[in-house]
Formats: structure tokens, C-alpha cells, sequence
């Protein structure tokens, strides 16, 4: 029991502490990639090409002081960026990076918490994302924050809609929700190039899910709840400090939640991309680092596709945002569903 | 396990106590939630018992049938508010106009 | 193992409790999302996996967030607290389900040894879902024609609130 | 799940450190009531995410069906009402956001 426990936790401490560290490369991978787009220099004041400079971010954050407002709730103001941190880490807990590998006579599963729930259970926390939004809204008891907290709660709800028809159609397709044989069936080529990943097989559902994801976390072009055009940064508009450096967090992580789960239903989760098995020999070891390192290049591209369409599209409005969110994804979620179902259906038969 | 038997016995008669005892509709609404709660409880505690796996099917549909009756709980007291302007069950006393 | 059982039970009271006797509404709000996810904890706990999965999902995914997002609209601090209720309707209150919580507590105990045992037969999910879909085809059919009339009903109340809306 | 919880939960409390100084806040405060639309989107996802989740073990049983046709016509007939309800909220606009 007690080597489970252990074991457990080396793997927590890795898979949770990777993204966690990873954000103040994504902050100046952001900062720089919008430089360069609008052909400005991002930050490189501080260290080799700005590198230190989110280091600098995250000190300054530490220090800045920790205003307290006197109205706010103390309880749920403290309490409300733990819980947006929490729920955004724990689906974590789901995605592996690598296929279950054997140690000295022990398979082990990649992944910290190994349920036969598999994509289930991320989807089933990521459901209670929009709580840390509407905790801290209603915390910090002031008009423009706790609109902005509805309005952000409305968005991620009605577009978790269209996700879960695209979800529903993946896992048709695939046929199981564990998450191994998920990325088992997307390995291997058709007609020699062309891998087998789940956006060839259905690009409409791969667009309903990406659609999704900018509205699921809130970023451009969705990210109206925090426009600061409009609201003035919604619902953490009372934070400061520590704080709202949590919060900023708990969006990051989702963020990369969010693409991981992307990357797993359609872009084959760990399998290898296709010039990486001329490197892996027959050895078992080389394969799970060839299997990692695909993982981590196909989240770095997820996250450089982030930052390119959060400063190349301009903000929805509000109804136009929510229009979009009823009147276009869903039938059309609805739509690919019932086709794909179809076609399965005729093709086994 | 069997601890879970009387958490669920709990649940049901807090739920209880709290529909009693609650003054705003929708408090009474939420303990009323919790009621149901303690039953679906006990539906999985006697399927795991008793091997028969339909009772964790029931639960399913518990649970579609208390979504529609928030669902439609709630805009009830949606429109109740509308017209009466309170929630609190003892103004609402007087139901007739 | 036991630690996991007492844990998730005093957490699921503590929370139970909070939901009823908390001041705020809101806060009892809150308080029932969290009883909600820490059942959906012992489903998991007791082997019925995929229930879990969709008690956190729907119950606590959505339920809670429509509590909150009509106690958002309602504005419930101009009105007096809901505390102030004669002390002898609170001792009946409490004295009733003390009452029943003894009858079912006295009912499980005199049987307590017939329903602990454990014959879990393969509950894994996939028996589950053939099981949905070969004996329970009809209900499942049912739900949807249950949840249509639910939205109709939701949408002509709404509906009729914009006619004539009271004070906005 | 627990594991990664107490871990998430044990980073952030090392590194809260808190100078206290209140300030002023900007503009006052006050909950006031917020359109009806809010909730009629809450409860509209509610009543059609019931309905899709119901998909999902369907989605699974579909694997190890036997008769694959009939559970293919309880797929399009729960499919038929789905439709329904959801044309009938879109033709009553009643989500019509006109900000």
C-alpha cells in the first residue's frame, strides 16, 4: 500500500508541477509571440531574450501588497481563487503522457489517477470550472464583478454544450473512453503518410472542440468576461497581488487541460509523430521519451496556436458571442453527431 | 460501508428538516434536493448489496427527474417573484389576489 | 480503507448541515454543491463508477450553478433573514425528523447484517450499459420526451414573465 | 483525485504572503437584479446537458450491441426530440440577447 501511495506521489509531484512550472515559459512565449506579431520587440530587458522576465513577474506579484477591500466577503474572497487553482489541476490528474511502460517487473499507468472513468472524470471536473468564476464574483460583492461573473458562467456553460456533442461523437467513434485505447486506435498510417489521428477522421467535431476550448477558458476571442475594454478584468477585478496571480494561473492550466484533451482526441495523445520511429530503437525506455517528447511538441504547438489567435481575432460582442454559442455550434454539433453515428452504423453493416 | 447507510438516513431526514424549517422558496427547493440525494444514496447502497444492478440504473433517472423539477421549480419562483415581488413563504399566505 | 468512508461521511454531515442551517442562502447554495460532489466522492467509493461521474456532472455541474444563478437574481439580502422563526416551530421541526431519522435508523439496524454483505456482481460499467440498453430501453426513450416538456414548460414560463414583467 | 488536490492546494498556501494595507475600492456596491436571460441559458443547459449525457453510455453500449439496428433506432428517435425541443426554444427566441 504504502509503495502505491509513494509511487502516486512522485507522479503527482511530476505531472501536476509540470504545467504549474511551464506557465512562466507560456507567459513569455505569449508576450514575445505578440510582440513579434505586431512586429514589436516583447520583453528582453530582463535576462538572455526576456527569459527572466516572467521570473520578474511572478516576484513582483509576491511582493506587490495584498490589498484587502473592506466589503468583500473574507471567507469566499479567500477561498474562490483556491478553488478556480484546484478544479483547473485536478483533471491533470487524468491525461498521460506515455503509454503504461513496465518497471522492474511492474506496469505502471503514466497517469496519476488510473480510472476505468478515463476522459469521464476530466470532463466531469472541468464541469465545475465556472464555480471558481462565480465564487469570486459573488466574493467580492461589487456590481461590475459579479456581472462579469454571470456573464463569463453564461459563456462557458452554453459552449460546454457543443462540447460535449463533439465529446460524445469522439468517444462513438473510438469506441471506448479509456484513454490508452483512445490514443491505441489513433497510432499507425493510412495510405503510408497520412496519420491516423481523430482530425482526419472528423474535422467538424475537431473545430466544434477547439471552438470550445477559447470559450471554455475564456480566452480571446471569447474572453469578454474579462475584456478589460468593457469591464475592467470582470470578476477579479477585486483581487490583487497573489491573488489574481492565482487566478491567472488556475486560467493557464485550464488552458492546457483543455488542449491536452484536445490533443488526445484528435491528435492522437502520445503516439509518435510520424518521423520519430526511426529514432526509437527496440528499446522500451526510448519509446516512452519519444512518446513524452510528442506530447509535450504537439502542447507547445497548441499553446503557440493560442497565443497567434488570441492577437489575430477581434472580441465577439456579447450576443453575438452567445448567438454563436446556441444558434450555430450546437445544431451543427448536433448535426455531425447524428451523421457520424449514421455512418458508422452503415459501415459496419 | 455500513456507515454509509446512516449518512444516507441523515441526509434524508435533514432534508426533511430543512423543507420544514426554511422560510424563502428556495431554500426550500435546495433541502429538497438533498432529500433526494440521501434516497439515490441508498438505490446504490442496495445495488451494491444485494448484486441486482438495475437500482444503480434507477438512480439515473432520479437524477433526470430532479434536474426537470429544479428546472421547473425554479422558474416557477421565477415568476412567483414576478407578481408577489417576495419570495418568503409567509407573505405568500395569501396566495389569492 | 475505512479512513476513506469516514472521511467522505463527515464531510458529506458537515456540508449537509451547513445547507440547512447557514443564514445565508447563498452560502447553503454552496454548501449543497459540495454535499453533491462528495456523494458523487462515494459513489466512487462504493464501485459504481460511471454514477459518479454523472452525479458530478449534472448535479453538481448544473443544478448548483442554477441555484446560484437564481439567487443571483433574486436578491434575497433586502429581505429579513430567514431566522427569526418561533422557537416551538423550530423544536417540531427538529422533533419530526428526529423522529423518522430514529425509524429508519431502527430499521436499518435490525437488519443491518442482511444488507452489508457484499456480492458485487461485475458492476464495471460496460454490464451497466448493456443492461441500460437491453432490459430499460423505454425509459431511456422516456427521459427525452420528460426532458422536452420540461424545456417547453421552462420556455412558455419565461415567456409569459416578458409579457407582463413585474417590477424588473 | 485527493492526491493531486492536496498537492495543488499545498503549493499555493506557501506562497501567500500577506502585507496588509486596505484600499479604496472603486465604484459602491450593491447586489442588484440582473436580467432574466441569465437564468434561462443556466436552465436551458441544464435540461439539454441531462440530455447528452444520456448519450454517453449510449455511445459505449453501442460497442457490444447486438442488434446494432434497434439501438440505432432509439439513437434517432431520442435524436427526433432533442431536435424538437431545441427548435422550439430557437423559434421562441427566447434567448434573444438584444445588448
Amino acid at each position: 500500500m504504502l509503495e502505491l501511495i509513494l509511487e502516486t506521489l512522485i507522479k503527482a509531484a511530476i505531472i501536476v508541477g509540470l504545467p504549474l512550472g511551464s506557465i512562466p515559459i507560456i507567459l513569455v512565449v505569449e508576450r514575445r509571440g505578440a510582440g513579434f506579431m505586431q512586429k514589436r520587440l516583447g520583453p528582453n530587458r530582463v535576462g538572455p531574450f526576456g527569459l527572466m522576465q516572467p521570473l520578474a513577474d511572478v516576484f513582483k506579484f509576491l511582493f506587490k501588497e495584498e490589498v484587502e477591500p473592506s466589503h468583500v466577503r473574507p471567507f469566499f474572497y479567500t477561498i474562490a481563487p483556491l478553488i478556480a487553482l484546484v478544479v483547473a489541476v485536478m483533471p491533470l490528474a487524468v491525461i498521460p503522457v506515455a503509454a503504461p511502460f513496465d518497471f522492474n517487473g511492474k506496469t505502471i499507468f503514466p497517469e496519476v489517477f488510473h480510472t476505468d472513468l478515463g476522459i469521464f472524470f476530466a470532463f466531469a471536473v472541468s464541469a465545475l470550472g465556472s464555480y471558481g468564476i462565480l465564487v469570486a464574483g459573488w466574493a467580492s460583492n461589487n456590481k461590475f464583478s459579479m456581472l462579469g461573473a454571470l456573464r463569463a458562467c453564461a459563456q462557458m456553460v452554453s459552449y460546454e454544450l457543443s462540447l460535449t456533442t463533439a465529446i460524445v461523437a469522439m468517444i462513438f467513434l473510438y469506441g471506448s473512453n479509456d484513454i490508452h485505447s483512445i490514443v491505441a486506435e489513433q497510432t499507425g498510417y493510412w495510405f503510408g503518410f497520412l496519420p491516423k489521428w481523430g482530425f482526419f477522421v472528423q474535422p467538424v467535431a475537431a473545430v466544434l472542440f477547439l471552438v470550445g476550448i477559447f470559450a471554455e477558458s475564456n480566452r480571446l476571442p471569447f474572453d469578454l468576461a474579462e475584456g478589460e475594454s468593457e469591464l475592467v478584468a470582470g470578476y477579479h477585478i477585486e483581487y490583487s497581488s497573489i491573488k489574481f496571480a492565482i487566478f491567472f494561473m488556475a486560467e493557464y492550466v485550464h488552458m492546457l487541460v483543455l488542449s491536452g484533451l484536445f490533443i488526445i482526441l484528435f491528435f492522437g495523445g502520445y503516439s509518435l509523430l510520424p518521423g520519430m520511429e526511426l529514432l526509437v530503437g527496440d528499446s522500451a525506455l526510448m519509446l516512452t521519451i519519444m512518446q513524452v517528447l510528442s506530447f509535450i511538441i504537439k502542447i507547445s504547438l497548441m499553446v503557440w496556436f493560442f497565443v497567434w489567435v488570441r492577437w489575430t481575432l477581434p472580441r465577439f460582442r456579447y450576443d453575438q458571442l452567445m448567438m454563436l454559442g446556441w444558434e450555430r455550434l450546437l445544431p451543427l454539433g448536433i448535426f455531425n453527431l447524428i451523421i457520424t453515428v449514421l455512418v458508422v452504423h452503415f459501415r459496419n453493416h | 460501508m455500513s456507515i454509509y447507510y446512516y449518512l444516507s438516513a441523515f441526509l434524508f431526514c435533514l432534508g426533511l428538516l430543512g423543507t420544514i424549517y426554511k422560510k424563502d422558496l428556495i431554500s426550500i427547493l435546495l433541502c429538497l434536493e438533498l432529500m433526494l440525494g440521501g434516497v439515490a444514496l441508498l438505490f446504490v447502497l442496495f445495488s451494491r448489496a444485494t448484486g441486482f444492478l438495475d437500482a444503480q440504473l434507477q438512480v439515473f433517472f432520479i437524477m433526470i427527474i430532479s434536474a426537470c423539477e429544479v428546472a421547473i421549480g425554479l422558474s416557477m419562483i421565477i415568476s412567483l417573484y414576478r407578481k408577489k415581488n417576495t419570495v418568503y413563504t409567509d407573505e405568500l399566505k395569501i396566495i389569492s389576489e | 480503507m475505512m479512513f476513506v468512508d469516514v472521511l467522505l461521511t463527515v464531510l458529506t454531515v458537515a456540508f449537509a448541515l451547513l445547507t440547512v442551517f447557514s443564514k445565508k442562502t447563498v452560502i447553503s447554495a454552496f454548501a449543497l454543491l459540495m454535499t453533491l460532489v462528495c456523494i458523487g466522492g462515494i459513489y466512487y467509493q462504493l464501485g459504481s463508477v460511471f454514477l459518479s461521474a454523472i452525479q458530478v456532472l449534472v448535479n453538481a455541474g448544473a443544478v448548483a450553478i442554477l441555484f446560484v444563478f437564481v439567487m443571483m437574481l433574486i436578491d434575497l439580502e433586502k429581505y429579513p433573514n430567514n431566522t427569526e422563526r418561533s422557537k416551538i416551530k423550530l423544536i417540531i421541526t427538529v422533533l419530526t425528523s428526529l423522529v423518522s431519522l430514529g425509524v429508519l435508523a431502527l430499521i436499518i439496524n435490525n437488519n443491518i447484517d442482511t444488507i452489508t454483505v457484499v456480492n458485487l456482481s461485475d458492476s464495471s460499467m460496460k454490464a451497466l450499459f448493456d443492461r441500460l440498453f437491453t432490459q430499460y430501453y423505454i425509459p431511456f426513450e422516456l427521459a427525452t420526451v420528460l426532458l422536452l416538456a420540461a424545456v417547453v414548460a421552462v420556455v412558455v414560463i419565461a415567456n409569459n414573465n416578458k409579457q407582463h414583467p413585474g417590477k424588473e | 483525485m485527493t492526491i493531486s488536490k492536496v498537492l495543488g492546494f499545498k503549493r499555493t498556501l506557501v506562497r501567500k504572503m500577506d502585507i496588509y494595507e486596505s484600499g479604496v475600492n472603486p465604484s459602491g456596491s450593491a447586489t442588484r437584479q440582473y436580467d432574466v436571460k441569465y437564468y434561462l441559458t443556466a436552465i436551458l443547459f441544464l435540461l439539454f446537458d441531462v440530455d447528452l449525457v444520456f448519450l454517453l453510455p449510449w455511445a459505449l453500449g453501442y460497442q457490444n450491441a447486438q442488434d446494432q439496428t434497434f439501438m440505432i433506432y432509439g439513437f434517432l428517435f431520442f435524436m427526433a426530440i432533442l431536435l424538437v425541443g431545441y427548435i422550439f426554444v430557437i423559434n421562441s427566441n427566447s434567448l434573444k440577447w438584444e445588448e
